[in-house]
């Protein structure tokens, strides 16, 4: 018999959990909720899981620090975090704007040193033909931009915007 | 019906459409030549034809949009005809007007109905002139300063911009604020020049709810024209048709009947040959608005072929070969109820953004009732640069409610790990009382899905997550690798945990 | 119709049929158990079930045939109905007796009809009781020594042994020659015994070259009785069905409706109720005599499905709930053709010699019109102790030849690698001409494909497997591990030499 | 540019081959015909190849030391042979009688001593519920049989028959 213990961790959400082997068996406590498991392997990127008695097909793939998950028909991605920490994602800071979506710069509208209010236009970024506008979250002065035509990342920042004590029209 | 009078032919294009067009040119004894870009070149469309000719750089004005290398591959592999397919040059008359100097068949309406029909403007009048119903607007306002404006403000706010030469929901921007009205307009005419090459814009009065419902018609080249009934159309997502069914559950037999000869008598005033759609918008009266015609198979054909019984591909090729239709319009049957998902690569959690990226697994449905056109396969690269429809699931029925059932059933067998999808969204659509209901409008997403949100793991997905990540922590090279579940050497019951294990590509 | 009033049904059964109604069940928001035996741990519906409860040691006596074991199994998850799908219990009138002594629903005729039906004699007098011609023959002519011969010699050779309780071929012998009547007997018996649980034998006069055609007949418990069309199934192999189409090539309206006729008559005379299949010879002057009647879904139910745009399956489980039939004579309409190959584990090239182990690559066709009811995955041992059937492939098109068109290309998609097939022993029968004018007779396999080989590889996959297998020479543990290609790290035009190695499960 | 020789041994079929590698391309000869070709891999178990300028998919995977493949609807079995050598496989001695596939030897109808003629049924091999029969191919006398129930691979010999010099009934 083992036991171990971790944190899973999905999107801004972390579950501490402990698992418990026993032979071809395990009970997994996650979060407040027990699970009596076994897990079998079938093919490549297919598991067959008995849950407190109910079949689950598990479809999954590692890819790097992500684990893909899909079961009954949902989609879902996983990463151990340490013990205790939550900070498995660097967060989003407030005011940088982020590329929503692989893709590229296609066009800027807007320069550094220029103030801009929340919702204002600022960047275009393309992907799969389809146009997605970035717009200002809040008030503040551009500080850095992205050239057109630069490929970007999901996530990446294309625009920094630094907060001033007033908005744009002055106000 | 015998043997086609081609034995090549060019598909200039790729995905799924590719995809399904080889495989009827295959059916039909017709051997096939593909066309790809460098982002394309290990796409299942390139795969599965006979021959592949690499156009150029993935970017579509290099590739499937550039109409001399596409003319060129046809001409040098020896194919007699081209397929279109939708999108890029299905609906570009300079196009097919190239195949035809070419002596190459273009698989299609010839290029001055094309033209005529693809000209927004051009087609309103003409289906206004045989007596059909059109929506309220003002053909090309001109990019002259304050034109647009002045234009949608005569038509009352709010309005629809739309690429007069364009379709798909590219080019298309709904103003409901005066100020809105530039930045908007500029954005469709971008779209529009990409998509169309033409940023010439249309602006309709917007219908508020309408129900978007198209007739498939198909024409030969010797007066014979038939309606194969209609498509309700009306789940889209700004504009881009995500749901698609035939039946329409607002038709009747009265309904579908003037709605089909509607159609026909549009497609008999322009002369129109091959397989094409008449859409209309239907308000809240059950009035039917004249919209456009779409000179080319659309994405949404294979529930019109489950419920009539057609496949549209072949019928498109013989009547291009010159063959007379071989059905009449007392031959058109319907039969129960065919429901298609359009899967996109996008994450519904990121405001659809596109999700382009590998395909690290992949399981697709099969079961009876189901049909999958797909365009990926297992470790394909989906590229950034076309549009991010990955396939198509369509389900039929003899009832509409368990062909909702049966597709819901499919949505939850199909598997795609890598690009984020649209797969439970979709579901979420089809498992809506709203949507078995059939209470629809273009408005029913915003409607009832605005705030979908896909539901929080339950334990059981978290106790085997825990599992199968704690089994592979100390695998060697884990940390950047792709792996998944091996088979297990011995049989069923041996010790699992050491069979968690992934491998890696070697 | 709404839902049905089962929330759990077992599935007796297992490979392609326990998946198909499976599937069914979950359409119907029924969960569902399957069973297994040892050999089946880790098999496909195993798998999709919602639970699986182990039977017991592979033979099907121990596991599959054992009425305790599986009443036990729905008693203990809560089921309340059990489907028999095909083969196994499922014309067992004592286990659809100890289901209803149980309190389960048996997915199936009353055992009364069961037992007086699957005694093939009395279904004969039934049958001619009713005015339906029937094949000349001796019922149950004793295991005395001789009392066979003598049987045989008065009807005249050549005949036909059959096992009274059978059907699907098992326990099936012709015997043209008197010297091998007592052998062939044994065999029959022993054969019946151990797929019946029943050694009785029943004599006909063999019919030369006969078609075997059959009707679906589809009955609920309140008097109603339909016929849905017939098929043919007269491409066999010693007795067993390898392609079936519907509607026969044969039949014309007039015949059709006679049959239909006969086969409701025949049906309603026995009390009939849920799907069954009344079984017809029909000679060379088009004359159809009585065979016997199937009191279960047959495995080529589907092309009946495609043409009729029925699910059986459904409608078995709703007739067992007890509803009225919401289909009468007049509704059924039969649209197009449907042809089924059956894909067995079996290597033509040594005699059909069965050819289980493990399926070390799949790739099932996907394409519109086709069908594919599959009982196996990648990976998955096929067991020694069951039918060699591994899946069924479907292909519905408008017309006769489009649809065999069309099934010759789902086969040439379809890849199965680890036990030998007769895939393209299929292919090679819907592309003869022969089949193309649909002139089948039960001999058509010996009088045209009795000769046939696989052509030899031709020099481009010749030089694809050098290239190949000189990649992999050097390769280290390359001589007793399995290999498949690696999906390539790198993009297209890398150099391709060094990916051609394997990868090895780990 | 590199040069490759071997034989390709496909049931009782040896065909000697030649590679010459340039590049991503290659042109081998086999037999007497010359195939220019190109290979890549696509995923596991798939390889795309162009030979003479046609596209083939070929799934593939080994099995020890069988290559399996399927090309354009049809399967085939390879193995390296050594060049200038046909014995891939032990050759059936004629009289030993082979089970036609795997299964369970489940009647056994003749015992050590006997004389057979041809044709003469010997024992019943059962497999996915199908009863074969195994016949003597010619005439002679048995020397060694299976038990029944034994377990048998395909072309294992089932029953041993020494060929003598005149047929069973005496002629």
């Amino acid at each position: 018999m083992s036991d171990t213990r971790g944190v899973l961790v999905s999107g801004s959400q972390s579950v501490p959990y402990v698992i418990e082997r026993e032979g071809p068996a395990a009970t997994a406590r996650v979060g407040d909720c027990e699970v009596v498991l076994s897990v079998r392997p079938v093919a490549p990127g297919l598991l067959a899981a008995t849950c407190n008695g109910r079949n689950l097909q598990v479809h999954w793939v590692m890819d790097g620090s992500r684990t893909l998950l899909h079961v009954k028909g949902q989609t879902y991605e996983f990463e151990l975090g340490r013990a205790g920490s939550r900070e498995a994602r660097a967060p989003i800071v407030e005011g940088d704007l982020r590329a929503p979506m692989p893709g590229v710069v296609s066009r800027m509208l807007v320069r550094p040193g220029q103030t801009v209010n929340a919702g204002d236009p600022l960047c275009v970024v393309e992907a799969m033909k389809m146009e997605h506008l970035v717009r200002a979250v809040r008030p503040g002065m551009v500080i850095r931009v992205t050239e057109p035509g630069t490929q970007v990342e999901s996530g990446a920042v294309v625009v920094e915007v630094e907060r001033t004590t007033e908005d744009a029209d002055g106000r | 019906m015998g043997a086609v009078d081609f034995t090549k032919i060019l598909v200039a294009n790729r995905g799924e459409i590719a995809v399904r067009i080889i495989r009827a040119c295959r059916e039909l004894g017709i051997a096939t030549v593909a066309v790809y870009s460098e982002a394309d070149a290990l796409a299942p469309h390139m795969l599965l034809a006979d021959e592949a000719v690499l156009l150029g750089p993935p970017e579509p004005a290099q590739s499937y949009l550039h109409i001399g290398r596409v003319v060129e591959a046809a001409r040098r592999t020896g194919a007699q005809a081209v397929h279109p397919g939708y999108g890029f040059l299905s609906e570009n008359p300079d196009f097919a007007a190239a195949c035809g100097e070419a002596d190459l068949t273009f698989i299609g309406p010839p290029p001055a109905v094309i033209r005529a029909l693809g000209d927004k403007s051009r087609a309103r009048r003409l289906a206004a002139a045989v007596g059909v119903p059109i929506v309220p607007g003002v053909d090309d306002p001109g990019s002259a300063e304050g034109a647009l404006r002045e234009a949608a403000l005569r038509l009352g706010l709010p309005v629809l911009l739309k690429a007069a030469a364009g379709g798909g929901g590219k080019g298309m921007r709904t103003v409901r604020d005066a100020a809105d009205l530039e930045i908007q307009a500029q954005g469709a005419r971008r779209e529009a020049a990409a998509a169309f090459g033409d940023d010439t814009l249309l602006i309709e009065k917007l219908i508020e709810r309408p129900r978007h419902i198209e007739v498939q018609i198909l024409a030969d080249a010797h007066g014979n024209i038939v309606h194969l009934g209609e498509r309700e159309c009306s789940v889209q997502r700004r504009h881009q048709k995500v749901v698609e069914e035939s039946p329409s559950p607002l038709a009747d037999d009265p309904f579908r009947a003037a709605l089909g000869e509607a159609a026909v008598r549009v497609a008999r005033a322009a002369g129109y040959v091959n397989a094409g759609t008449v859409e209309f918008l239907v308000d809240d009266r059950r009035s039917f608005h004249f919209l456009e015609v779409n000179t080319r198979l659309q994405v949404e054909h294979p529930v019109t072929e489950l419920v009539a019984g057609v496949d549209l591909v072949q019928a498109q090729i013989r009547v291009a070969a010159g063959e007379v239709l071989d059905l009449r319009q007392d031959d058109v049957s319907l039969r129960g109820w065919a429901v298609e998902c359009r899967v996109y690569a996008e994450d519904p959690e990121a405001g659809f953004a596109p999700s382009p990226g590998r395909v690290l697994h992949l399981h697709e449905p099969q079961l009876p009732g189901v049909r999958v056109d797909s365009g990926i396969r297992a470790g394909q690269d989906i590229p950034v640069h076309y549009d991010p429809i990955l396939s198509k699931v369509i389900a039929w029925a003899p009832t509409r409610s368990a062909a909702i059932r049966r597709m819901a059933q499919a949505l939850r067998e199909y598997v795609i790990l890598g690009p984020r999808t649209n797969l439970l969204y979709l579901r979420a659509i089809v498992e809506h009382p709203a949507f078995a209901a059939g209470d629809l409008s273009t408005q029913f997403l915003p409607d009832h899905l605005g705030d979908w949100r896909p539901p929080a793991p339950p334990p059981e997905v978290l106790a085997v997550a825990a599992t199968l990540l704690e089994s592979n922590r100390h695998a060697p090279g884990s940390s950047r690798r792709r792996r998944a579940g091996a088979i297990a050497a011995s049989p069923a019951f041996a010790d699992p945990w050491d069979c968690l294990r992934g491998w890696r590509p070697s």
